[in-house]
């Protein structure tokens, strides 16, 4: 076990009672609304703030916890915050290479580092620029290159994407899903965006105040949402498997087509329950992807209903329709139908 | 003008005329044909250079010492912190004469430290350039430390706590981070401590003496001469102003934009 | 030059042997004998190259307590005997006096109020400043004011005799009380008037020597001597 | 302690230090005994007294001058400003007596200044506690604009820009966003300035002359008594200091974290 | 004509040529990559940034161009950044009072308007925190506020709602909505969200590299990108309407199903042209709004094909599909095939 904490902090209004566990490699992606404390409890695990109960072990190694407060500098974490928190003196390079030299890497061998760093995000053109030049996505992506620079152990990210362009952001995110494929630490991952959370994460944790509400691994979370909240932000249907063409990746499912892929191999293939259509009969049309099953389960969460269907390959597929279809359709655990998604709706990332 | 505005610019307008109008009565009662004559004088060039050596090497003397000390009190938010800042202030509060005094206390012959230095090392500090020295710092510090400081302060904290996540030792953050962003309050701390060491009086005629070419620096020059004919003491100063603010102008020109 | 320094010990007469081979002689004295004593030390230098003679000033006070300090002082010459109470535990080796000064009215140039003796120092329209009763200048002044019984319209007690002088220098009071020296240094930047003998004070200039250097009594006997006794005069400053 | 910090601590410690051990040096010489009796001298009360009106004086006239040529100073960028900069530190290079002539120069009853308010208004400065304040301000001013001038610029620009959109005037600026946000600046400045202007002694001398219970300050009287009897000004000191870092420490206890 | 504005600049490697327009009440959203130029060029307009050339024109007033240049301070406008800059040092009730004080508005009056403000945006039990106190979200709700508190004739919002969690932008974003459709000046308004886009505003301008590349109302837009970014930033079929029940809003193209929504009366509809299915048939199945349509176009834009069609009302739906897709359905113009668009899909708005 890696990473092993629990938070225990009253700080203003906030109330922290946080257990985070991650093992190596391992990313566990932490969501909640806005106040609930993801930040706070980033910056305990970096040793920004200090304890007021628990513990935060690392490898074994002691953190924080019965009176020890090891010193941030000493912890190899990366943190990434929403700001982007540049230096402002210091190019885009040196900034990257800010943590490398830290550690006591050489000029020369830090700097190659930065560059290839902010290559791997398409940055390296701004590696000269100072940070009042950059835009504010520039500079976020010149950030999490520095972020990742320092081969953290345990890596901190704080709503990572939330200031890159739309264009932008499914890139950097596959950057960011690669890096963490290679990466042999711990992730801890704020966010607020469910599409971050379930293609980057190998478990969630919903907190709201302080405390968990809700968590589990991605596909337990997206079946069993438990709170209108997580209900509302995991709004995805997931599954890992194989692109084997230009648009279409092997499932469980079996093919799923999308609209168009550029990586081949291992994948995650995600679209929304509310992107998934129900039909009595075998649907012609553009959906391209259909797939019989069975109704196990409707559940109504706020003001939507969601169908959980087992398809023919046992895996299964969460529906989000109105209240008004499941009468229209009479759906009950037992019905047989259709589900139909489009392929323009379908996501697909590496693993 | 606009009213708004207006407030703003007179008063600064009156402030800049406090500090220039005596500087141009000085330079209406110089008598300009006798002023190279007087900088001629073989006493002036001694102790010009003597002046920009001490003051220049009490400027490193504050770099080196002072601001690891700013650095630490401006991270520091109990009350000791408060009391040594306080106390660092104190030789602002002392004329530079009872400074003198003190510093004699300290370092001379019967001094806390300049006994027991004198007796094992034979070292003498006072009347030495040594001395020009140690009495330029001791004024001149608070002005480092207090002006570095407040530079400091304004540093926003995150970027210090990221430098830290980022492997940055206490001393790393220190130079590659706090430096550089408290660049303008370092450049004006520099500029008021060289400009005190450099206009430095009564402690150093009290602890370091006055000897042409080894303690004279340019500030004893014209209280010397100031004894008995007025017109080379302000030709001496008009030189040593004009030196600096050449050397303030251009510092500032150069660091900051 | 190097070889000339025995010559130098030569022409003194001393014929005492000596520890000191670099020739070096150091002079602590009042800023008021600054002006003499630097001529005195060059002509001193040409006439005796290899020696040097190392010049401070500063006010008695201060250069005694810098003495009794450790201070390397062969000589000292203050303006008074008082400040010789500072020495503490340095006591000299011999003290001559070298020479006297006395007070004078000194006003400004065109003497806008119109002085003329001690009297017109009482005016409500004069503005007359003073050495502090604490620097012997001030204790002098206040000694002949009050010999002459006048109470002087004093709007200040300035810290020394430079400051003192320079006020009137500089027009700002219209009188002051100084050393006769220092009207004479002060060359046409203020006008003298004398003070009657009667109502006048004298100020010795003592000359303290510490240990026994011969280069050090040399230029004290120099300073005594005629050469010295010269300058002095010159300079506005009576015979011992 | 780890070798990066030690790099830290122990040249902050020297510092402390170098302005420390004098001022033991300086209790080490006292004799308590004599001390309550030196201080009931009675030239003490109103030397003291005068110091802290007219330091409050300097410290108010700072505040109402200095603040807005800081500010200008801090959002101008030419070279003008550059060199006003270099002026205005002036008065820190000018050995203060002779900053006491050049007062007199422009203030005296022949001065720039000084000629014509004498005679249009009957006005004389020198030799008055106007003559203290205004040369308290001469030596102080500096210290104050460029201490607060570094804080102003330390203020993030934006939101700066931003208070202008919502309407505020130029004025309204500086007073309710750069003046709070430039609050450790302006501390650091007043204190800087306030203790300079208590330590003033060479221009005070020279303009305002030495009238006890008028322009006798507590440092003219430290000065006078040390010819006489440094007993006296040492005991003298000793209650400054304890007065001034008093009212350092609780303003800063007070004011900043 | 309220705004008229032709803002020319170079600044490092920028090359400004952009002009913008806005009548009175009238809502201008400028969208483009990062480093486009929009930031910059909304600080042209608060006049926090010298203009190079051109001019900067309100209600016929000059605030920049020949020379001129207003104050930000006399030009009545109200900027809100992508970061929220609050005066650390003032609480969020002050902040947002800062505004009137500055225009004169007496204590009581600017604390009760700052009030109003900030429950507007559901952040009055913020009003006594200070910045350092509120979490990200929190602080640009204030921020907002204190935008909005000073009554600007020109209002310049740079990613208002960028920082918000996902739960809370649609309540954010219809606060906005309702207070700019009282609000009488005009806006410009810079936004990567397309959503906001096409629901706030009347027109948009699409910037790359400091010039135009599109620009027009959002149905143009939308029916005719121009450009793959615009293609793939506006992704929305958009209609005005009238909520005439709590899921149903009439417009052109008949009534529109929706998952339910609160409002009443005038109202905007708007779904992706991803979400749209394209049936040769009527379908039954959940998709419960089902148009008739001819096609009108076919285009290819990037990877996908975006397919417009003439419904019956005589309103354009587009749909986005696989190529793949128009082949197999062989859509050409004049094919006749039906919409779906499941109800899940659809977002309302008040207009
Ligand atoms: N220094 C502080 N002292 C007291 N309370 C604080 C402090 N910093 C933050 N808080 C409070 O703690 C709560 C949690 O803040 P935090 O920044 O951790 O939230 P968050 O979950 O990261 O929110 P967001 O999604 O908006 O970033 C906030 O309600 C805030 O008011
Ligand atoms: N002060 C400056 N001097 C020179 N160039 C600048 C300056 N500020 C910004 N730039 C450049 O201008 C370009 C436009 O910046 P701007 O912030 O306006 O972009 P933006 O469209 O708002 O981007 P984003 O969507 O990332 O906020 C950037 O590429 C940047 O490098
Ligand atoms: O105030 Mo001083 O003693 O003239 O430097
Ligand atoms: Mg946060
Ligand atoms: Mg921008």
């Amino acid at each position: 076990m890696s990473l092993d904490a629990l938070v225990r902090l009253s700080r203003g209004g906030l109330d922290l009672d946080l257990p985070l566990r991650a093992g190596d490699g391992e990313v566990v992606a932490v969501l909640g609304p806005n106040g609930a404390g993801k930040t706070t409890a980033l910056h305990v695990l970096a040793g920004l703030v200090r304890l007021g109960g628990g513990h935060v072990r690392v490898d074994d190694e002691v953190w924080a916890g019965d009176g020890i407060h090891v010193d941030p500098s000493l912890r190899r974490v990366g943190l990434l915050a929403a700001d982007h928190l540049l230096f402002p003196h210091l190019s885009a390079r040196a900034n990257v290479a800010f943590g490398p030299r830290s550690r006591g890497t050489s000029r020369a061998d830090a700097a190659a580092r930065a560059d290839a760093e902010l290559d791997a995000l398409g940055a390296l053109d701004l590696a000269g620029l100072r940070p009042d030049r950059l835009s504010h996505g520039q500079a976020q992506r010149v950030a999490i290159a520095r972020a990742l620079a320092t081969d953290p152990r345990l890596l901190l990210l704080d709503e990572p994407l939330s200031a890159l362009d739309p264009e932008l952001r499914p890139l950097v995110r596959a950057t960011l899903a690669a890096r963490l494929r290679t990466y042999r630490g711990s992730t801890v991952l704020v966010t607020h965006d469910p599409l971050d959370a379930l293609t980057l994460a190998d478990h969630l944790v919903f907190v709201e105040a302080g405390r968990v509400v809700q968590e589990g691994s991605p596909a337990d979370v997206v079946a069993r949402p438990r709170n209108a909240y997580v209900a509302h932000v995991v709004g995805l249907n997931l599954y890992p498997g194989d692109a084997v063409g230009a648009d279409t990746v092997t499932t469980a499912l079996g093919p799923v087509v999308t609209s168009g892929h550029e990586h081949r191999g291992a994948s995650w293939v995600a679209f929304a329950p509310a992107a998934v259509a129900l039909y009595p009969h075998r649907p012609d049309g553009s959906p391209r992807n259909t797939w019989p099953g069975r109704v196990v389960a409707v559940e109504l969460v706020g003001q939507s209903a969601r169908v959980r269907l087992a398809a023919e390959g046992g895996a299964t597929v969460v529906a989000e329709v109105t209240p008004a279809s499941v009468a229209a359709l009479r759906l009950h655990p037992g019905t047989d139908l259709w589900a139909g998604v489009k392929a323009t709706e379908v996501s697909a990332y590496p693993a | 003008m606009r009213l708004s505005r207006a407030l703003i610019v007179v008063p600064a307008v009156l402030a800049a005329l406090v500090v220039v109008l005596p500087l141009v009565g000085l330079l209406a009662g110089v008598e300009w044909r006798g002023l190279p004559a007087r900088l001629a004088d073989p006493a002036v060039r001694p102790a010009v250079r003597l002046s920009l050596v001490t003051t220049l090497a009490t400027v490193v003397v504050c770099w080196a010492l002072g601001t690891p000390l700013a650095w630490l009190l401006s991270r520091a938010d109990g009350r000791g912190a408060t009391w040594l800042r306080a106390v660092v202030t104190v030789p602002v509060v002392l004329p530079p004469v009872v400074g003198g005094v003190a510093l004699l206390l300290a370092y001379g012959r019967r001094g806390l430290v300049g006994e027991p230095l004198l007796e094992v090392l034979g070292l003498r500090i006072p009347f030495t350039p040594i001395a020009v020295v140690l009495a330029q710092v001791f004024v001149s510090l608070p002005f480092y430390v207090l002006a570095v400081e407040g530079a400091m302060r304004g540093i926003d904290r995150r970027l210090i706590d990221v430098s830290a996540t980022l492997g940055a030792r206490p001393l790393r953050v220190l130079l590659r981070v706090a430096l550089p962003l408290a660049a303008p309050g370092i450049v004006a701390g520099t500029a008021l401590a060289w400009a005190r060491a450099l206009g430095e009086f009564g402690a150093t005629i009290t602890f370091a003496g006055n000897f042409a070419g080894e303690t004279q620096t340019a500030s004893l020059l014209v209280y010397v001469a100031l004894q008995d004919d007025h017109q080379t003491a302000v030709a001496l100063s008009l030189a040593m102003l004009a030196v600096a603010v050449a050397v303030l102008g251009l510092l500032r020109g150069r660091w900051v934009r | 030059d190097g070889p000339a320094a025995p010559t130098a010990a030569g022409t003194a007469g001393a014929g005492t042997a000596s520890s000191r081979v670099d020739g070096e002689v150091t002079v602590l004295a009042a800023a008021s004998l600054a002006a003499p004593l630097t001529s005195l030390v060059r002509a001193y230098e040409t006439e005796h190259p290899g020696t040097s003679v190392r010049l401070g000033f500063g006010s008695s006070t201060t250069l005694a307590q810098q003495v009794a300090q450790g201070a390397p002082a062969d000589l000292l010459a203050t303006a008074g005997t008082d400040a010789l109470d500072r020495l503490g535990d340095a006591a000299p080796t011999e003290t001559t006096t070298i020479a006297r000064n006395t007070l004078e009215i000194a006003t400004p140039r065109d003497d806008p109020a119109g002085i003329d003796g001690l009297v017109d120092l009482a005016r409500e329209d004069a503005a007359v400043v003073l050495c502090a009763a604490t620097v012997p200048c001030g204790a002098a002044a206040d000694e002949v004011l009050a010999r002459a019984g006048v109470a002087a319209h004093v709007v200040s007690r300035e810290i020394d005799v430079g400051a003192t002088l320079a006020k009137v220098a500089l027009g700002e009071a219209d009188a002051a009380i100084v050393y006769h020296s220092d009207v004479v240094s002060a060359g046409g930047a203020v006008r003298g008037v004398e003070i009657p003998a009667e109502q006048n004070t004298t100020l010795d200039y003592p000359l303290a020597r510490f240990g026994d250097d011969p280069g050090a009594r040399d230029f004290a006997a120099y300073l005594a001597g005629p050469a010295g006794r010269a300058a002095l005069a010159a300079a506005g400053f009576l015979p011992p």
